[in-house]
């Protein structure tokens, strides 16, 4: 069995592996790297919980191959939180119980992150529409809009210029 | 969001019932860091994948496993015939109907287990699968349960015996045919319909999994798997496989949805637990996503046939349903044994019928098990939408406001407790107050003027109308058992000593957030905060033995267990404080979280100086020690209820139809966590709306699933979702220790007859009277076409 | 799924019904096909390679000439599995002299059965897909036939 | 759901691509995106020997106008052409199409050439292209060759691109004055494979009437195809509601649809008699704002 040589930045901490050319990136993280927030729902592509950032991109990394991001850098849902601070999606998604049996939950807030990335007051049907590639069964996504409105806000008041004389 | 004063008796911090405590789950979830059953390995472990029949219905001539044991890896592919040296090529169903764990000879479904493939690694496991040769001799197929009833249909079940040769299971029936009859030959208006509610397939987002592990040694075997019924689980496996059942443990973790998917014993877990018996080695078993939709059990396959009567004013007199179940090729349904078309005589409804009779017949096909679960595994939804379904069809007919029939019909407040003419005793209800309140939050009046406004113009829009009652809460042990086990559920407390509390619940959570509504019952019930108790569940080691989650019932009948088993610790609390206070015990009074003696508000001590005391200056004669068990057995069944009203409009280019608004008005009695409850409701919402306009397992002749992949099996995204509006009423349940009903299914329930009928409403003008679920756009395109209206 | 058509055919009936009952000669049209093994007269393997473009699973048929009425009237059945696909096919072939002496006319008619993960999850490519191979078959048959 | 074992090559330059391509020719498969052809190999209905993963060749993805056209690299993704300045400016028709592909993740990752090249019959850019009249460059060792967009779709997957080639730039002529794009398409739900597609490119003259028009149709033929029968149609006519049915009714007559799960085949010719009406009256609007 031939294997090729893989040098990945994942959560900004290089990693190797030598990997058969068919290994998929969800099994490269999960199994190999053993980032197993990172989840399998469909296979076929539809329904966005593998979804994770490969070059600041949102992609489904159960269609795309191990040998694919070498060089480059994803990011997972282990990565979201700095330390024991929560990313403001993933403090929003709790707040506002944006989700159940939390299984469609990385992969929805990763995609919700690359879209505040892209645009950063969506609507609600900006939203709906960039949460298209995601499923989830439980929550009928009313709480997960909330959620990513509250992030947004959350995230504009963080970049927007500091005032002055504001400690802590 | 709930629109009600929910009553709360404890403050946030403490966070008893009516408080939207956040979820104590959650932050593992938001982290990627929960436990579903893919995320564990154990060391040394083997992975299993599954050889599956390309056939319905096919002998099988020979399997030929040397290629695939030539991979390097692949360490055993296994058989019926292996399975059959010692005995273990079949098991029972929950339903008590026998189903195959590998065939021997025949193939009954497409996508059946075949042969299983045990290597070193999942890439070559699937290798191994890809190159294994069965030879088959394809069958005729039976996919219409309608053709397997005719005279002379092949036999699919032989192995039942000479006296069962034919495919029908069991005729069941309730209520009373000779008065039904006679109800609707006096009925100045009779409308009948039939209406088929088609396979649909739970597809929660995590698939089925297991790892199995033997331990030879000890003789003792744990199976980690995704199951909501880890005791029901341990009892099968102990059944089919022989091994004592005190050496087996079931251990669910994370569950990734369940919606009564991961009710049922599917073979795939027997062979993981074969294989492991075989190799010594954990072995993992991980269904993908077309095994999922292809082979687990399904949900739905009614044939209904209703017939309504009723005098010319519109008053409902008789209901009389005839029903062909299709089961596929075996009766895997997780019914209660003397239900076997669930509690699907909840069909008379909300509506006070003098007179009612329901029959089903359960069929044989060529199909995999059906008639479990959709977000509700008993049968009411489609119960639900032949009634409301029926009502609609009866209003228009005699040409009165949906509305207004309803309201004309409801059983009244006063009638409550009120006895159903098939047997239920619906236990309490406000229907006329939820309608009014739907209609008021629409409002439908206006929606009705616009309505005709636009039918002036030729524009198609439509309102529905859907108040349904729910039946949740299985079950009472005088009628309710699976395989013979009562449907009771149990809660054991334990307060240590520092005041922190450990509670373990029979049943299970998928997504409910148990770990914190459970937690909230002990806090209203004995004032610990939520923060100091822990929830546990799903390993049947250690949780107290119960049925598990589905059905709506870990709130109806654990929830009860719990609250139970919070006032025997309370009634022990009391006696310890009497004897810390030196008072007699009826001297003192509960709140806040502290006994005090009456008359004296400061003489008291809370409930964490209790605990302590139960560990260190107990009563002499007095157990040390804080803890209680409860095995619930509930007295009956919980009616939650709800009017959900949709507004449609159709596009007649393409014939689709888009849901413009859609308002539901839920009354699930007392409310634990409103936050927890709406979310359950969005969800059930959206869990019945997809099948009113997507979701569907079609089968072609040749007994094809056409629906394999979530290509083809639509689930809604976030964008044709409507934005869901909620209202509540409360009404709390008399006879449950904290009035409260349960929720989760009550929306799946309730949302496709309000969308149905909001379609067949935008079209009865043309002569449309029906249109059976999903209403896809080809279909709802046929019938403009044919109305003539089609642009 | 039923398909039929009619193809003309300037060989004889003698030479058309021969060139049918030879498995390496009709065996040969069929789509894919990479090898073929005759079993006994009426009897024949074939491993093919099926499918369009660059998808293709790997197929092993198994043919018999079966209802053979010479030199008018034939079926060949076909019984072919590929790992969690099977295809199964009834093909009958009528041959009748054609307007022009040394012609013929075969009107012919099939009926494929497809089943597995092909019919699952290709199964908005099949009904297009299984056409083009027949009539590519039949196509064949006349070019070899008139070649 | 694993994909078969497969040799794998990432080329550091498109010759090297070439000449993998030419030394396995025939077994070898261009990787892009992934996103058409890594499901199918998982389910395994593809099988290819080699993949040569063209992801890192520098100079296949760029986005420009040369000579009074749109150059797109073959590598650009569905977002990145959806969100281009230049498209949005001048070429709305590509923007409306590539915006409404697959979902989000699909449209960063991805590309335009590897969707035509893989002609999946229900894929949306053959059908836009074809109704702009674009072309494709197509390159092998030591040869470049550009071809109409207009026949190039021979088949269900299947292109005029040899198999050696390798599909290195769309290209679309600009449109003009009073010209307008529309991409409409039925979906059984969001991110679904199209029912039909239509896209439709009118160009009115100055007396309002149509000069030019493209159509390209989406999965209802073995190939998405141009709509030549409508488009006679309607050249030179007036846009009326009429004109735009009889030129749905002759598209529909050029459709060659099956059945499938998206319905029966009276429906979806019927529906691209619907969808070329919505998308002709669409363009035009787009078109006479356009004055």
């Amino acid at each position: 069995m031939s294997t090729i040589h893989v040098s990945v930045t994942v959560n900004g901490e290089r990693r190797e592996a030598d990997v058969e050319p068919r290994l998929l990136l969800v099994h490269l993280l999960r199994d190999t790297f053993g980032l197993t927030g990172t989840h399998i729902g469909c296979d076929s592509s539809n329904c966005g919980a593998c979804t994770v950032h490969v070059d600041g991109m949102s992609a489904k990394s159960c269609t795309m191959l191990a040998v694919q991001v070498d060089g480059r850098e994803v990011r997972t849902i282990e990565g979201m939180a700095d330390g024991a601070a929560l990313h403001p999606l993933q403090q929003a998604f709790w707040d506002q119980h944006g989700l159940q049996c939390g299984f469609c939950t990385p992969g929805m807030i990763m995609q919700a992150a690359w879209l505040l990335e892209q645009n950063a007051a969506p609507s609600e049907g900006e939203i709906r529409e960039g949460i298209a590639g995601n499923l989830c069964r439980c929550t009928g996504y009313v709480n997960i809009v909330k959620a990513i409105q509250q992030a947004a806000d959350t995230l504009r008041a963080v970049d927007a210029p500091a005032e002055p004389a504001t400690a802590g | 969001m709930t629109d009600v004063q929910v009553r709360t008796t404890t403050t946030l911090e403490v966070g008893g019932m009516g408080h939207s405590v956040k979820r104590k789950e959650d932050p593992r979830f938001i982290r990627g860091k929960g436990e579903y059953i893919d995320d564990l390995n154990l060391p040394g472990q083997l992975w299993m994948d599954i050889v599956r029949s390309p056939y319905a219905h096919a002998k099988i001539l020979g399997i030929d496993a040397s290629e695939a044991l030539k991979i390097p890896g692949v360490l055993a592919v296994v058989t019926g015939a292996d399975l059959e040296k010692a005995g273990l090529h079949w098991m029972p169903t929950l339903a008590g109907d026998k189903q195959m764990v590998l065939p021997t000879h025949t193939v009954m479904y497409q996508a059946q287990e075949v042969a299983a493939v045990v290597a070193t690694d999942r890439y070559i496991a699937a290798d191994g699968v890809a190159a294994v040769l069965v030879d088959y001799e394809p069958l005729p197929v039976i996919v219409d349960p309608k053709k397997a009833l005719e005279p002379g249909a092949q036999v699919l079940r032989p192995d039942r015996g000479p006296e069962k040769a034919n495919n029908h299971i069991w005729h069941w029936e309730s209520g009373d045919r000779a008065a039904a009859d006679a109800a609707l030959a006096k009925a100045d208006v009779r409308v009948a319909e039939d209406i088929y509610i088609p396979r649909i397939h739970v597809a929660s987002i995590e698939t089925c999994g297991c790892i199995a592990d033997w331990d030879a040694v000890n003789g003792h075997l744990t199976l980690h798997m995704t199951s909501q019924a880890p005791h029901a689980i341990r009892t099968v496996l102990a059944l089919v496989s022989g091994l004592p059942e005190h050496k087996i443990r079931v251990k669910t973790h994370d569950i990734g949805g369940g919606f009564g998917g991961k009710v049922p014993v599917y073979p795939g877990y027997v062979l993981a637990v074969v294989a492991s018996l075989t190799t010594g080695k954990p072995v993992k078993w991980i269904e993908d996503r077309s095994e999922n939709l292809q082979a687990d059990s399904f949900a739905r396959d009614y044939h209904i046939h209703a017939e309504l009567g009723a005098t010319k004013e519109g008053r409902i007199t008789s209901l009389k349903v005839k029903t062909i179940a299709d089961h596929g090729y075996t009766d895997a349904a997780a019914d209660p044994s003397k239900f076997p078309a669930g509690l699907f005589n909840v069909i008379t409804g909300s509506y006070d019928f003098p007179d009612a009779f329901v029959e089903v017949d359960g069929v044989y096909t060529n199909k995999p098990p059906g008639g479990v679960a959709y977000r509700c595994s008993f049968r009411v939804t489609e119960a639900v939408h032949a009634i409301e379904r029926m009502v609609d069809i009866l209003a228009h007919e005699i040409g009165k406001d949906p509305a207004q029939l309803r309201m004309e019909n409801f059983i009244q407040p006063e009638q409550f407790p009120y006895k159903t003419p098939t047997g239920w005793e619906y236990d309490s209800g406000n229907y006329p107050v939820a309608l009014r309140k739907a209609m008021d939050m629409i409002g439908y009046e206006d929606l009705r003027r616009e309505q005709a406004e636009k039918r002036a113009r030729g524009e198609l829009m439509g309102i529905g109308i859907s108040s349904f009652t729910e039946i949740v809460g299985a079950g009472p042990s005088h009628t309710f058992d699976i395989l013979g086990i009562k449907m009771f559920d149990s809660c054991e407390i334990r307060v240590h000593p520092t005041g922190k509390v450990m509670a373990r619940i029979g049943v299970q959570t998928q997504g409910q957030g148990h770990e914190t509504t459970f937690a909230q019952i002990i806090a209203e019930e004995l004032g610990f905060p939520v923060a100091d108790i822990a929830i546990e569940y799903g390993d049947t080691d250690t949780a107290p033995y119960g049925l598990g989650t589905y059905a709506s019932r870990s709130t109806p009948v654990a929830g009860a267990a719990t609250a139970i088993a919070a006032r025997k610790i309370r009634d022990k609390a009391r006696l310890l404080a009497a004897h810390l206070l030196e008072a007699n015990p009826d001297d003192l009074e509960w709140g806040s979280g502290a006994f005090s003696v009456k008359g004296s508000p400061d003489k008291k001590k809370t409930i964490q100086e209790i605990a302590f005391a139960a560990y260190t200056n107990h009563p002499q004669g007095m157990e040390a020690g804080l803890e209680a068990v409860d095995y619930y057995d509930p007295p009956n069944l919980t009616f939650p209820f709800g009017s959900y009203i949709c507004v449609v409009d159709i596009d007649r280019g393409t014939g689709q139809v888009k849901v413009r608004r859609f308002v539901a008005v839920d009354d699930c009695g007392n409310i634990i966590n409103p936050m927890i409850v709406d979310g359950q409701i969005h969800g059930g919402l959206t869990m019945g709306f997809a099948p009113a306009l997507y979701e569907e397992i079609a089968y072609d002749e040749l007994g094809n699933n056409l629906n394999g992949t979530f290509m083809d099996y639509l689930l809604p995204t976030a964008v044709e979702t409507p934005a869901w509006e909620t209202g509540k009423t409360i009404t709390p349940s008399p006879h449950h220790p904290i009035g409260a009903k349960g929720v989760g299914e009550s929306a799946t329930v309730g949302a496709p007859p309000a969308i149905a009928n909001a379609v067949v409403d935008a079209l009865w003008h043309l002569g449309v009277r029906n249109i059976d679920i999903p209403m896809t756009p080809q279909k709802v395109w046929r019938i403009l076409n044919e109305k003539g209206v089609a642009l | 799924m039923h398909f039929e058509g009619t193809v003309a055919i300037a060989a004889s009936r003698q030479k058309t019904w021969a060139f049918l009952m030879d498995p390496t000669q009709v065996g040969s049209c069929g789509p894919g096909v990479e090898s073929i093994e005759v079993v006994d007269e009426t009897h024949f393997r074939a491993r093919a390679k099926v499918g369009i473009g660059f998808i293709s699973a790997r197929f092993v048929m198994q043919m018999e000439m079966a209802e053979l009425d010479a030199p008018s009237h034939a079926t060949i059945l076909a019984h072919g599995q590929a790992p969690g696909s099977a295809v199964d096919a009834t093909a009958h072939m009528a041959l009748r002299d054609g307007d022009a002496p040394g012609t013929t006319v075969m009107d012919w008619s099939a009926d494929v059965n497809i089943s597995g993960t092909l019919a699952s999850v290709g199964a908005r490519l099949i009904q297009g897909t299984a056409e083009k191979m027949i009539g590519q078959t039949f196509a064949c048959i006349r070019t070899k036939l008139e070649a | 759901m694993i994909p078969p074992r497969f040799d794998y090559a990432r080329p550091a330059s498109l010759d090297e691509a070439l000449q993998l391509l030419a030394s396995r020719e025939g077994e070898a498969k261009v990787l892009a995106g992934g996103f058409s052809l890594l499901p199918l190999m998982k389910y395994r209905l593809a099988q290819p020997g080699l993949l040569v993963d063209i992801g890192r060749v520098a100079g296949l993805d760029a986005i420009e106008e040369v000579d009074g056209e749109l150059r797109i690299g073959a590598r650009a993704t569905h977002g990145a052409i959806a969100g281009h300045p230049l498209v949005a400016a001048r070429y709305p028709l590509i923007r409306e199409a590539a915006g409404g592909i697959g979902d989000p993740q699909i449209r960063n990752w991805g590309t335009i050439g590897g969707s035509c090249a893989h002609a999946d019959p229900a894929s949306d850019w053959p059908a836009v292209i074809q109704a702009l009249r674009g072309s494709f460059v197509c390159r092998s060792l030591g040869r470049e060759r550009v071809v109409a967009a207009r026949g190039f779709f021979l088949d269900v997957f299947t292109t005029g691109i040899e198999p050696t080639e390798v599909l290195t730039q769309v290209r679309v002529p600009r449109p003009g004055p009073r010209s307008g794009g529309a991409y409409v398409k039925l979906e059984r739900r969001t991110g679904d494979f199209a029912t039909v597609g239509v896209a439709a490119q009118v160009q009115l003259g100055a007396d309002g009437r149509i000069a030019e028009v493209g159509l390209g149709l989406t999965a209802v033929a073995d190939a998405p195809f141009a709509a030549g029968d409508a488009e006679d149609a309607l050249r030179g006519a007036l846009p009326t509601a009429e004109k735009f049915r009889e030129a749905g009714l002759a598209a529909a007559r050029q459709a060659r649809p099956t059945e499938d799960r998206h319905g029966p085949v009276d429906y979806k010719l019927t529906m691209v008699r619907v969808m070329t009406e919505r998308a002709l009256r669409l363009a035009t609007e787009r078109a006479q704002a356009n004055g």
